[in-house]
């Protein structure tokens, strides 16, 4: 006699963004199996990079990978680039790639907050979340000229220098943003309905975050120390005041106080980039085409992005693969969710912050 | 970055003597086209906490060629080798097809000889 | 005649204040919101839009839910028997979760059987409610009870007690996971369209009819104050709706009916001894 | 010839006449018999103007005293060679027992049987709706594999009954009583060993050795009634009710608990569900069950105060814990066989409060759940026979094969849970009398609390197999599956019976008017609906299942009690019972 | 006369499907919900059901996978509806445009009422798209929509309405062509 | 959840967050990434935008009438469709005559209709294109 129930969320539904697929199979609503299909976004932009795009160009296209992590994107393949290139970009340039790239993050790590309040039905949260979240927008905008799509990159340096004008409003803004976000812990560690809906949630302990080889912020909910700023040199993250944050439990919580706590670090980079940007040029030109082999890893808000990059000297490239954090954490993903309700499900699978378009590419 | 070459037949042991669950992680499983009807794979590992240690196992294979599955050690490479099958065509060990493409769209793409 | 005026109008008023209560939210939100009308633009958009069936029994259930919520209204407003009128609503209810069982949509199932355990929560709430009026008043007519003093004094706990059953009942949170849109889509209602769900749409305002005639009888025959705990209650659901996520149905069983039930049996008890 | 000697003799002797003929003549000598039998009790309602008594002659008493000896006896044997060692050991007691009984000789002396209306009444379900099912049960047995004796034996069996329970119903000797008693113990013996493979014998032996307890326990009651009271007679002991020495009403109370099969003597009732339907249809609507209310009725007069109190609280806690434990039941005759727990808790509750507005629900109900409860079963009879369904969980989308047994289906729900139907009323006039009786006595709340929540089981219970009736989807075509006229008539027949009901308690004004008609048409209105506006011309699309195009698995919830509640619950009920007990003697 | 059809314009309900989209729309579409644009105040409830919507927010180019799901939701929305085509991959296919696996952008498989173009489009344009599109709706009449040059004839037995395969495969349309 | 409670009370009186688009339209940044536009006169018909275009939402294709440049000695005409553009600015960037021949304005692009046929049109130039 069978008694579960299938029950599905997405391809499309209202809880989420994206189009991915959960099939729950379900005891009353205890997901006792899941059955996952994340395909629905897969373009083909690997393979487009390396029969339809110069190199030069690809930029600005693998960014369309994803709009959230668009610029880890296009400065990930930028930087894999340079390495091949060889040369040095100004120091300016470097401290500006952070700027955005930090900016990028405090915008994502607020949707994804939002998302996962209202997904867990708090919808007073989301509106508030997002109506503070203009404020890194306005910044961004002002900045780059676009409020999603930066295209701010390129080969060489950054597109747009920063004035007077906008390094006031973006210190500006960025304090408003740490007062709200400071409301923000506060709620998130004492409402009551929050803490029935996100402690002990969705938990993910530290053994298997290690076998799962889970990484970002679902990593470092669950104690994991990893994060790719803290592994690279090609940007000077440990100079103007990264910190890892961990927290130990590894349930949702956790993951919304990890952000949260990045939210802060990230903000405090800013101003501290903003407060000692160095003089100097945005652009330098690089000469030559790529040529070798090169993987380059940053930390997208999401966790660790990996491209490789293969080119044989000609303005066509050989293979641009693309790693992102999601697509390597889908195997984590489903293994939290059994044993979950599926009444958190929404909530937890927000809490991923799952970013399909970059899994699919 | 480290570029290690292994055979085919003793990339599952190379990889188990190697991999410690604890130190390093797995980024992805790599393939790439080659001349004349071949492919790279690479496994690609990086260590924790440490700059910019990449290691990358990698072999050269045919299109035919049956790719060992790490899955047994390292569960979330389930989901790359699922990746590398449906954008080369190659097969691996207990992957199905399907993870990206439908039945109609262009098969392999990645590979050499797309169709 | 009034009586009859206000039955006819019951669905308006309860549109009116469906309305109302979503530019509150809005504001609440720091948002501009809707116009207090939408809910009427809303009606009238539906009756003109197509409308799908899925199977018979599902929309003439729909319907019926409708039809049996208004006779509901009306019998309070009528001043009939409070512990019949309870029983009539849950009636309404069944209507509704039939409908939802009678769909092969999973969510809407789901819905259905929320639906159910919600009912399961507030259903003995609202018995002892009821019971405790009859203490009071001595009687389970509306009518007594409405020219009886206000009972909230010697009823304040099981006043209490009812307003945990109020978010239940119009889906707000944190008791909103009958609804539950982000998990399951709106559950019940989500097979309908076009003018069945219109039908739907206005037992929602009903609904609030209901709850808030309800609410009302515990001023008595003391219209000011039953005008205060309209607005004030009004305002304070509003607020906590804004300030709580969802629960899940599992703990909004545990904690209304296990208080509720403490509640309302100090209540009574206490009742019994003065 | 008065009409109930008629009622008690004719059908044994309609036993007979079924016991020898063919198939055909046998059901058309059954179905006149039972026309027959229908048109008596209702007679004897309209002919009923003041209690009947009758004293009978000394010989039928020496004949009870040999039937009542034999009867034992057998059960003895019965324990013997099926080597169940309870079954002995509360034959021999009730034996011993039985021997006290028989030499203390009372020296008040009353009516042999005394007809008043609680009787007429139970005739009235007995009778028509026990003599239904026997129609109903012509067609089922020729579905089974039996021999042509055994088939009509187990028809004679069933007039056989009526006859007992007819008889139960009129008499007044507590002495007749238990060896009435201990004859539906052994007809409930029979029928459920009827098909005589193993799991029907164990089930059998555990009717039979649990119904002993409440045979133990009317004798116990007797010998407190002999030696404080000196009669064995129902009205001389109410007349005469010491409201300190309440014991003999205790133990027939338990008695009354034994056959109404509360917690924690509900197992053999589940386990009479392993019998052919009609007998679980006959035990739980007409027959055997009802018992237990109709002897609570007899005894409410003398109950006062924390009798009363305690029995309201053990049937409100019964009415609760079985629809609790119905809960996490699947299979659809154990489901109905749990809620008849629950409502005979209800009903002996109501009986205990014995306020003449508690009497009133308490018959009311008794009324409809036996109409309603018959209909049921024969609906799940007719599941297991034309559907070979047994689980609520397979019904799916029976709306497409048989519209016409989910109807019943629903209609048999609908009377247990909404308005207008009798246990609707039941409920209503329950909740009532308890709240009025809370301002006398607090304690009634904990009542009250269990009533709620019970009933709010009980509806979500209901929906547990109602749910799965409806599944209609887009594509599904509809099979009409035919269905043999026995088969229908009865429940058509029921159905009738209800609106009758209906029509009575409207008459009666159990409610207003307003409050019977306006949801009657409410309900009503819906089946017309579906008749008439089947919305052809309407556009139908797929249901939404998020964009995606695979196939649907639907459930309802289920409920999974752990063992732990059952034991708890079984725990409390026979704590009560001790309470109750000691509580007396004290 | 009483015109119910002026009242389409004031209620519009919107559901958003992603049809390959590289979620720079999709969060725009979010942040128009959001207090600083608050499209609710046009009376636009997010409902994420297709029967009850009136309009449908499609992002992205329709990759393979998704086109079934697309044509799905399209059927199960009641008439009078409008489709919005959000951001340039959508209208068009964008940066996307002949990559192996998408179809260049959403009208192929349903037709398109208003395009609005932006990579990634701002709340301001999706406001003057559904501004737009209400001022379509208005118009539209409660014609079933036709099918499209990439559909295959509606099939309808007994009032079911069956779209579900009617989208055809990339190397028949060539066929055909 | 007490800190929720209040901001939600005293959002009740505040003047809401919401801004009054597009009842009083709001002048976007003059730095924003809008439509790219084209000055005839200034072009030296390199070609390069349409070359460095990733989508190719520049073509430039042969008319029967083409402007009176002298530089334009293929009798070439640049076409721009705005709903294929990402608004990535690399044709500017790519053009040796920037702010004169190619430049990227803030205007917002303004949404389409199907009269508009906002593909079929482009099919059309790109279909010339490629038969050249
Ligand atoms: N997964 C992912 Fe991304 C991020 N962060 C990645 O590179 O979002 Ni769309
Ligand atoms: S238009 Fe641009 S930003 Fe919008 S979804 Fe498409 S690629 Fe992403
Ligand atoms: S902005 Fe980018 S997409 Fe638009 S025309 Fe220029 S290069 Fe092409
Ligand atoms: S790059 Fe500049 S000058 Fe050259 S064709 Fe384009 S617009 Fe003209």
């Amino acid at each position: 006699m069978k008694k579960t129930i299938n029950i599905p969320l997405g391809s499309q539904h209202i809880s989420l963004l994206e189009p991915v697929r959960f099939k729950f199979e379900c005891e009353n609503e205890k997901i006792i199996s899941v059955d996952s299909d994340v395909g629905f976004v897969h373009r083909g932009i690997e393979r487009a990079c390396t029969t339809k795009f110069k190199f030069d160009a690809i930029g600005y296209v693998v960014a369309r990978v994803c709009g959230l992590c668009a610029i880890t994107h296009s400065l990930s393949y930028t930087a894999a680039v340079e390495k091949l290139l060889g040369g040095e970009i100004t120091k300016k340039a470097k401290y500006l790639r952070i700027l955005l790239l930090e900016l990028d993050r405090i915008h994502s790590h607020m949707l994804c907050l939002s998302h996962t309040c209202e997904n867990a039905g708090f919808e007073a949260m989301f509106m508030r979340i997002m109506g503070d979240r203009e404020l890194v927008m306005e910044i961004q905008e002002l900045l780059t000229g676009n409020r999603v799509q930066f295209d701010y990159i390129n080969i060489g340096g950054v597109n747009r220098d920063i004035n007077s004008e906008v390094a006031k409003k973006i210190i500006e803004n960025l304090y408003e943003v740490k007062q709200r976000v400071l409301g923000y812990m506060d709620e998130f560690t004492n409402n009551w309905s929050l803490s029935l809906k996100f402690k002990g949630i969705g938990a993910l302990s530290l053994d298997d975050a290690y076998s799962f080889n889970a990484i970002g912020p679902l990593a470092r909910a669950s104690g994991l120390n990893i994060d790719v700023r803290n592994e690279i040199d090609y940007l000077p993250f440990n100079e103007i005041g990264f910190k890892m944050q961990t927290q130990f439990e590894g349930d949702i919580n956790a993951r919304n106080i990890v952000r949260l706590n990045e939210i802060f670090n990230s903000i405090l980079m800013c101003e501290n980039i903003v407060n000692g940007l160095p003089e100097g040029e945005i652009f330098t030109k690089l000469k030559g085409k790529p040529n070798g082999e090169a993987i380059v890893r940053f930390e997208a808000p999401r966790g660790e992005l990996m491209y490789y990059v293969k080119g044989n000297g000609s303005a066509m490239l050989e293979r641009v693969r693309i790693k992102t954090p999601t697509f390597a954490c889908i195997p984590a993903f489903t293994h939290i969710f059994v044993g979950e309700n599926y009444a958190d499900a929404p909530a937890i699978l927000a809490s991923f912050d799952p970013c399909l378009s970059c899994t699919a590419k | 970055m480290k570029k290690i070459k292994v055979s085919l037949e003793s990339v599952r042991e190379e990889i188990e003597s190697f991999y410690d669950y604890k130190k390093w992680h797995f980024l992805t499983l790599n393939g790439l086209a080659l001349a004349d009807n071949r492919m790279e794979v690479q496994w690609i590992f990086s260590k924790y906490e440490a700059l910019d240690e990449v290691v990358v196992y990698y072999a050269e294979i045919e299109y035919t060629d049956i790719i060992p599955s790490i899955a047994d050690m390292i569960p979330s490479a389930i989901i790359s080798q699922r990746e590398i099958v449906d954008m080369f065509g190659v097969k691996v060990d207990g992957s199905e097809k399907g993870l990206y493409l439908d039945e109609d769209s262009i098969q392999r793409p990645l590979s050499g000889c797309a169709i | 005649m009034i009586e009859i005026l206000l039955i006819l109008f019951a669905p308006i008023i309860g549109g009116f204040i469906y309305g109302f209560e979503r530019v509150v939210r809005a504001r609440m939100q720091n948002r501009q919101g809707p116009p207090l009308l939408q809910p009427f633009y809303d009606m009238f958009k539906l009756i003109d839009k197509q409308a799908f069936i899925v199977n018979p029994y599902h929309t003439i259930l729909g319907i019926m839910h409708f039809i049996t919520l208004w006779v509901v209204v009306a019998f309070i407003i009528m001043g009939q028997n409070l512990l019949y009128v309870i029983f009539l609503h849950l009636l309404s209810s069944i209507f509704l979760i039939l409908a939802g069982f009678s769909v092969k949509s999973i969510y809407s199932h789901i819905g259905s059987n929320r639906e159910l355990l919600a009912a399961l929560a507030y259903e003995p709430i609202l018995i002892m409610i009821a019971v405790g009026f009859f203490m009071v008043n001595g009687s389970f007519d509306i009518a007594v009870i409405r020219e009886h003093d206000a009972s909230i004094a010697s009823l304040f706990l099981l006043f209490l007690a009812y307003l945990m059953v109020m978010p239940i009942k119009l889906k707000k949170s944190p008791f909103d996971a009958t609804e539950a849109h982000q998990e399951i889509v709106g559950g019940v209602e989500i097979e309908f369209s076009g003018i069945f769900f219109e039908f739907l749409y206005m037992a929602k305002w009903l609904e609030y009819i209901f709850v808030y005639l309800l609410l009302m009888l515990f001023a008595g025959d003391n219209i000011f104050l039953g005008i205060g705990l309209f607005i004030g209650v009004f305002l304070l659901l509003n607020l906590i709706d804004n300030a709580t996520a969802r629960i899940k149905m599992k703990h909004l069983i545990k904690i209304v009916l296990s208080l509720g039930l403490t509640l309302g049996m100090c209540n009574l008890i206490g009742l019994a001894y003065v | 010839m008065t009409t109930y000697t008629l009622l008690i003799a004719a059908p044994l002797f309609f036993a007979l006449v079924v016991m020898v003929s063919g198939v055909v003549i046998r059901n058309i000598f059954a179905i006149a018999f039972v026309i027959g039998l229908s048109f008596l009790s209702i007679s004897n309602i309209f002919v009923f103007h003041a209690p009947t008594e009758t004293i009978l002659p000394h010989f039928f008493h020496n004949l009870f005293i040999l039937l009542d000896g034999m009867v034992l006896l057998f059960f003895l044997w019965q324990g013997v060679k099926t080597k169940n060692s309870l079954v002995k050991i509360f034959a021999l007691f009730q034996i011993v027992l039985y021997v006290v009984v028989l030499l203390l000789s009372p020296t008040l002396i009353s009516n042999d049987v005394l007809i008043d209306e609680i009787s007429s009444v139970m005739y009235l379900i007995i009778n028509i709706v026990g003599g239904i099912i026997i129609v109903y049960a012509l067609k089922y047995i020729e579905s089974e594999e039996f021999s042509r004796a055994k088939k009509n034996g187990f028809i004679a069996m069933l007039f056989f009954f009526l006859s007992v329970m007819n008889f139960i119903v009129s008499t007044n000797n507590i002495e007749i009583f238990f060896l009435l008693f201990e004859l539906t113990t052994l007809c409930s013996y029979i029928l459920i060993g009827y098909r005589g493979d193993e799991m029907s014998v164990l089930n059998a032996q555990k009717a039979l050795w649990m119904n002993q307890i409440g045979g133990v326990a009317i004798l116990v009651a007797l010998i407190f009634s002999i030696l404080q009271y000196k009669t064995v007679y129902f009205d001389v002991l109410i007349a005469n009710i010491d409201a300190f020495y309440l014991l003999p009403i205790v133990f027939l109370a338990i008695a009354a608990f034994v056959k109404g099969a509360s917690i924690p003597f509900d197992k053999w009732l589940l386990g009479a569900m392993i019998a052919p339907t009609p007998v679980s249809a006959i035990l739980h609507s007409a027959t055997m069950v009802k018992i237990a209310p109709y002897l609570m009725l007899k005894l409410a007069p003398a109950m006062s105060g924390f009798v009363s109190l305690t029995i309201t609280l053990l049937g409100t806690f019964v009415f609760f814990a079985a629809s609790l434990l119905a809960l996490g039941k699947d299979y659809f005759k154990e489901i109905l066989g749990y809620s008849t727990i629950a409502l005979l808790g209800l009903m002996m509750a109501l009986a205990a409060i014995g306020t003449p507005e508690a009497i009133v629900a308490c018959l009311t109900l008794i009324v409809f759940h036996a109409i309603s409860k018959a209909l049921l079963f024969l609906q799940a009879g007719i599941l297991e026979k034309s559907f070979h369904l047994k689980y609520v969980n397979d019904i799916d989308g029976l709306i497409n094969n048989s519209p016409l047994v989910v109807f019943f289906i629903i209609v048999g729900f609908a009377s247990l849970t909404i308005p207008p139907f009798g246990a609707f009323i039941a409920k209503f006039m329950a909740i009532e009398t308890i709240a009025s009786e809370i301002i006398k006595n607090p304690l009634y709340v904990f009542a009250l609390i269990f009533l709620a929540l019970g009933s709010a089981f009980l509806t979500l219970l209901y929906f547990k197999v109602v749910t799965k009736l409806f599944v209609k989807d887009v594509e599904t075509k509809t099979v009409d599956i035919k269905i043999s006229k026995f088969y229908t008539i009865p429940s058509y027949l029921l159905l009738i019976l209800l609106v009758v009901g209906i029509y009575i308690s409207f008459e009666l004004e159990l409610l207003s008017s307003l409050e019977i008609i306006v949801p009657l048409f409410l309900v009503a209105i819906v089946p017309l609906l579906f008749a008439l506006i089947l919305f052809k011309k309407a556009d139908r699309v797929k249901e939404y299942n998020c964009g995606e195009k695979d196939d649907i698995q639907l459930n309802m919830y289920y409920f999974h009690m752990p063992s732990v509640i059952k034991k708890d619950i079984a725990i409390i009920a026979v704590v009560g019972m001790c309470i109750l007990i000691l509580g007396v003697l004290l | 006369m009483f015109d119910l059809k002026k009242y389409r314009k004031k209620s519009p309900w919107i559901l958003h499907y992603n049809a390959g989209s590289c979620n720079g729309c999709d969060i725009e579409i979010l942040a128009s919900l959001a207090p600083k644009y608050d499209l609710e105040r046009f009376g636009v409830i997010n409902t994420g059901n297709p029967k009850q919507s009136d309009i449908f927010l499609v992002t992205g180019p329709v990759t393979y996978r998704s086109r079934e799901r697309l044509v799905e939701l399209y059927t199960q929305m009641p008439e009078p509806k409008v489709v919005i085509a959000v951001g340039s991959c959508t209208c068009t296919g964008g940066v996307f445009r002949d990559m192996y696996n998408v179809e260049d952008g959403i009208d192929r498989y349903i037709p398109v009422d208003v395009y609005i173009a932006g990579c990634a489009v701002s709340p301001e344009l999706i406001i003057d798209g559904v501004v737009k599109a209400l001022e379509i709706l208005e118009k539209k009449s409660k014609e079933m929509e036709k099918a499209l040059k990439l559909f295959k004839e509606a099939t309808s037995e007994n009032g079911v309405i069956n779209r579900r395969n009617v989208a055809l495969k990339v190397g028949e349309v060539h066929e055909e062509n | 959840m007490l800190t929720s409670l209040i901001k939600a009370f005293t959002n009740l009186f505040k003047k809401p967050q919401t801004i009054d688009y597009p009842v009083t339209p709001i002048i976007k940044d003059r730095e924003y990434r809008g439509l790219i536009e084209y000055g005839e006169e200034s072009c030296i018909y390199c070609l390069k935008c349409e070359k460095a275009c990733p989508p190719g939402a520049i073509l430039f294709v042969k008319t029967e009438t083409p402007s009176e440049n002298e530089k334009n000695k293929k009798g070439l005409q640049y076409h721009y469709n705005p709903y294929l553009c990402i608004y990535c600015s690399e044709c500017v960037r790519a053009c040796p005559k920037p702010d004169e021949a190619l430049w990227q304005s803030n205007k917002k692009p303004l949404p389409a209709t199907k009269e508009g046929k906002v593909n079929e049109s482009w099919f059309e130039l790109e279909k010339l294109k490629k038969t050249e």
